[in-house]
């Protein structure tokens, strides 16, 4: 199977989708001529052309709002934010108006949009651009988020995503777009709402989504390596809709759970599960749902520290042995 | 603002030339038709119990809604804010329909799930009714976005307050609108107040609201929202602009609402004198205006003119009785048309859990 | 004691720090001469002028940064938000500006802002006008977030949040504001970050903050009187200082709590709570944490369905019988 | 823009007029140090491995930082975007401070926390360093307020580029600086590029960006910014404007970047033309054209600035220094700096929990 990047993997599902439905068109800032800031639009709109492919001006909720209001007309807008954190200064169009409208018009409107960018810390970009939305973004009913962690899922769950018929926000990771896994030929799809287990164990389960998966996997490693501690990887891939049967069926097997999540802990997406596992295998716990989150304080510039903010495989290690 | 003179012209402008005497008794029709609906909501908020929230009146501004859409093609979209009865009932929107809204019930046309403000009617081109202040104008950019996608030679017709032009989202949307050349035509129906505050206490301007259009190389007009006539005349040449050049417009309609910014609002007689509101009642009123000038064209007699009111009367009255008998939504409804793929039952629809309450 | 309202409780406490510092002001959409909205700065204007109490054309975003930057410079604004709801308006202003610039500037600048209004459902007013952001703003480090439930705590946190040298976001509810408690005529002030137990009970704890506490108060009477179950109901009154401790004793006493929480559950408060509790008082649970939430779906506009959304002391009482 | 003959005129115009050779000198000395600083920046990103995330360099647009901020008063507040090296420079803060701010180190304005986009002085009066592009145009407004409020006679300028123009938090805020007429000056340095889209690509307008101005009834001027004299004069009217009387203005600079739009810009030299970036750096770099101007003056001679440049060259390279051993942040600083009562410990900052990392 050929290996390619992340981006390469969204590169080739967004050239896909908007060769196989001339409703999809691809809109956000510097998409277009510049190729995507990340690049991961490169060679689109030379391919496809100025209708499909479309620079705007850097006016979020400008844009974003014409991308809902297009979606109810039966396009397929899939906008590009250059950053996830930027969509605080759209938000009330994100929340508002794609993700209550269908609801408001009592089922009349849908709303067939996909909103992707990286959404992720470790770039030394400050506070203000280091947000991980996922969690205050899946909070409300009517929205979708998927977050994959490898080239293979990214693909897979971008395509799935434009053909949704609900507003779906794809969170990608800066850390990943150059990293690269085995990824298919052959056209496939990823169901959104399907966790998937990256690595099986009997001791203790590992959840996570986004790089936490793979900060969970190099911790996994080292478990096994050198505690012969055999951890289970359940990588979420998506937050809602939410995959819990996995997530339970996981717990129910290894007795312990710690969570890796680069939220910061305050109602993160790992509280929401965690919530669950003790909701749902309360009999089934050996020991209390720990988590590893990014530290809590806006994300610090400073290189080397932000490396630290940010779950490493060693937090996740030391977590583990704290109840295994 | 105009001269007497070309006021005197509107009725025989170009698009009102060939008006046929029942499209002009028509727009009565209609426009007795809002005030009636609103009459009788606004009875029904005060008495039944059974209308809750918000019920912003548009009362004053009939002519705004009816002048304009009057001109609308089968094509074209219409957007607007929570003022929205107007434009509901203009659309061609039931009576029925949107008292049941109103009152909450599964019957009405959000399926009791939207209220007053979110009146939704995609069939007829009517796309709501939105809540937030200004939320909505880049909205209407996406529909007009998606006719010149679509190669459809059509037009979005946007409505907003005068207090909305100061949300940030409005001014970005009219950059995006002229950069990109879009058929979208914001009609900013100015009735000099948004809640307690009044267009000198919100907006700092040269000449008017609209004319900041020209920071953006928007085309822009501005004019009075009583007169039928008048508010087709000046509103032509933009749909004109819009479906045969796909350029923006925008225009300022001065209007007036007679009743508080919403039904709940208890300082309406405070920040606007009572003569203030008597003289718009008066000298101001679009139906009596409209009225007058079809008795006076011998278009119509007054007892035709009686028989609309009796009727949109009628029709208001059987619109209450319609809400009230209508059945609530069952508990079950609170979770349908959150997903469009949960509620058609799609594989996608059932895969995961979308839900969590337990 | 004097018995007055809610809405009078804030009355009291915004003219009591409006004539104690003169670089406390009022900004916001009809706060002056409207007497706001809701009525909560009625006379406000009047006593204090033009100076101290403005009206704002419609402009969230516009005049909360114009707050931010005033904040900067050592004034103390009071911004109060029609609806809280409307912050999605100027949400980067909020997350990124009051909550991230402290940080960003080394400690350099101290940000003493106030913003506040109603936060919450059940007044149908619609999906877009009932969000409780306190789960998503309380989410931030560096953002403080308070929401009382009585007009005695009202008035207190209003006090100590204008004092506070940083953001602190006070959450009200207009289904609270006519409702009437004892306030003592002395001046008070109640700290952030300390959780009240508004009734002692021994069998189970029920922890809610905002209104969700009056519905727990009502369920912890049916449970007296129909199931002779004494609940303990812990009121948070504030999200962000959180006071654990408090939480811990009860649940350590009671060995069962169930959350009653106006938010949605995904990643609501309520998740938080019950991760920490899961966490920390794993061997003193009896059972598995439970929540009862704001059924999952955008707010519904039709009266008696808004009601069935929002948390029920039935539903309280029911969830209770199930682990009790 | 201005004809031949204006353009001579600025350096006779009165704000120029009684420029002592000793300030001229050290306006040159000030744009020297901005360049170098960035060069010294510039390597350091590209071999030390020390600077993170991004970096975007002011340099051709010196003149508009010291032009405009040479005629600051004390009690006067600044504001910028993320391309803020200059200003940082021109507003007093050393090298050494804004060189460990790039380098993350504790020692750094920030203590590492912001980094390049995150300069901060407010001892000097300058409040930053934002990176959201036009988040920082309400802050401004509020320093302006402030000031106001205290009845204090300073104003605000805040600086913003060509593509924040467009976001409509910029624009609301011009409506709310001239409804309550605050003294804020919106300095608009127009380098043709929000990166990789050219002006044409992102803005419509009447006229030119400031002009939009006009429909919030703000003055506004435009010139261009390569000459220290035409910069000072045309902002001092402005800056009179906001201290005298109290009103706001638009100014819109012409002006260049020489790099990409951060140091990572892969496409610098694509949607630029070579010719275009080297036409600038020959004729219009403010640096050279300043040092000629000083020269053809007979303010300084040949030496004296190259001892400038020398000194200028050394500052930035000490500056390296100093931040390479300076002490990165401790790993529990992370959790400092971010509430201010916990920082100086008060009692609210001691109760309850304010991290929830376990
Ligand atoms: C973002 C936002 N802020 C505030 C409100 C509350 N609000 C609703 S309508 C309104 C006044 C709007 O006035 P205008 O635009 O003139 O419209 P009108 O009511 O006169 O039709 C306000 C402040 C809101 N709905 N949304
Ligand atoms: C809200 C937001 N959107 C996008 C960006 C990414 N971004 C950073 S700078 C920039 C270009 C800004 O151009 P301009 O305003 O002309 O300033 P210049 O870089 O030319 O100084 C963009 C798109 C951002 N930082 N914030
Ligand atoms: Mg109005
Ligand atoms: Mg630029």
């Amino acid at each position: 199977m050929p290996v390619i990047t992340y981006r390469k993997a969204l590169n080739d599902a967004l050239a896909e989708e908007l060769a196989r439905d001339e409703n999809v068109f691809i809109i956000g800032e510097e998409v277009a001529q510049y190729n995507g800031a990340y690049k991961v639009t490169e060679g689109l709109w030379q391919r496809f052309g100025d209708k499909r492919v479309l620079d705007t001006p850097i006016t979020e909720a400008a844009f974003i709002g014409l991308s809902v209001g297009a979606s109810m007309m039966g396009l397929h807008p899939v906008v590009e934010l250059m950053f996830w954190s930027f969509a605080f200064v759209a938000y009330d169009q994100i929340v508002n108006n794609a993700g209550c409208i269908r609801y408001m018009s009592g089922g009349q409107i849908n709303l067939p949009l996909v909103i992707r960018g990286p959404a992720n810390g470790g770039t030394n970009v400050g506070a203000t651009h280091s947000h991980t939305p996922e969690s205050i973004l899946a909070s409300n009913p009517g929205i979708k988020v998927v977050c994959p962690a490898t080239a293979y899922d990214a693909k897979g769950l971008m395509k799935t995503a434009i053909r949704d018929n609900d507003p779906v926000f794809v969170m990608e990771n800066t850390l990943l777009y150059g990293e690269t896994w085995e990824v298919p030929t052959d056209e496939y799809l990823i169901p959104l709402g399907v966790a998937d287990v990256k690595r099986e164990g009997a001791d203790i389960s590992l959840i996570a989504h986004g790089r936490a998966v793979i900060t969970s996997l190099k911790a996994a490693e080292i478990l096994a390596r050198e505690h012969n501690i055999r951890a289970e990887v359940v990588d979420l891939r998506s937050i809602r809709p939410l995959d819990e049967e996995t997530i339970l069926r996981s717990v129910r097997k290894t007795h312990r759970a710690v969570l890796v999540d680069e939220n910061k802990p305050f109602c993160a997406v790992s509280a929401q599960i965690a919530t669950t596992i003790q909701e749902k295998a309360f009999d089934d716990l050996d020991a209390p749902v720990l988590r590893v989150c990014t530290l809590d304080a806006p994300a610090i510039y400073s290189p080397p520290l932000e490396k630290i903010q940010l779950p490493t495989a060693e937090r996740v290690v030391e977590k583990v042995l704290s109840i295994a | 603002m105009e001269t007497l003179l070309e006021k005197e012209t509107f009725a025989s402008a170009e698009v009102n030339h060939g008006l046929t005497p029942e499209r002009k008794i028509d727009f009565l029709r209609q426009m007795l038709r809002i005030r009636r609906f609103e009459q009788a909501a606004l009875k029904q908020y005060q008495t039944s119990g059974q209308i809750g929230g918000f019920l912003h009146l548009y009362s004053g501004q009939e002519a705004v809604a009816i002048g304009t859409l009057s001109l609308r093609s089968e094509d074209d979209q219409v957007i607007a804010g929570y003022r929205t009865h107007g434009q509901a009932l203009a659309m061609g929107m039931t009576m029925n329909e949107c008292m049941a809204e109103l009152f909450g019930k599964a019957t009405g046309c959000s399926k009791g799930k939207g209220g007053s403000m979110h009146l939704f009617a995609p069939d007829k081109n009517y796309w709501g009714g939105h809540g937030v202040v200004a939320g909505h104008t880049p909205l209407g950019l996406g529909l007009a976005f998606a006719l010149k996608y679509k190669g459809i030679k059509g037009c979005c017709l946007c409505y907003l307050g005068d207090g909305a032009v100061n949300q940030g989202v409005y001014q970005a949307t009219l950059n995006l609108a002229s950069l990109w050349s879009l058929p979208v035509i914001y009609i900013i129906e100015n009735n000099q107040y948004s809640m307690g505050t009044s267009q000198e206490r919100s907006s700092a301007y040269r000449d008017c609201l609209a004319a900041r259009a020209e920071g953006y190389n928007i085309e822009w007009d501005r004019f009075n929202g009583e007169d039928i006539y008048e508010v087709r005349a000046k509103t032509w040449p933009a749909i004109q602009r819009a479906r045969e050049e796909s350029r923006p417009t925008v225009l300022e309609v001065a209007t007036y609402r007679y009743y508080g910014h919403s039904v709940s609002d208890a300082n309406a007689k405070k920040y606007r004198s009572p003569e203030e509101i008597d003289n718009y009642r008066k000298l101001h009123d679009p139906i009596q205006l409209w009225q007058k000038r079809l008795l006076d064209e011998g278009v119509m007699t007054e007892e035709q003119a009686a028989e609309l009111d009796a009727a949109a009367a009628a029709e208001a009255a059987e619109s209450v009785r319609f809400a009230g008998e209508s059945p609530l939504p069952d508990k079950t409804d609170i979770f349908s048309d959150v997903y469009s793929e949960v509620d058609r039952q799609t594989p996608a629809g059932q895969t995961g859990k979308f839900f969590f309450n337990d």
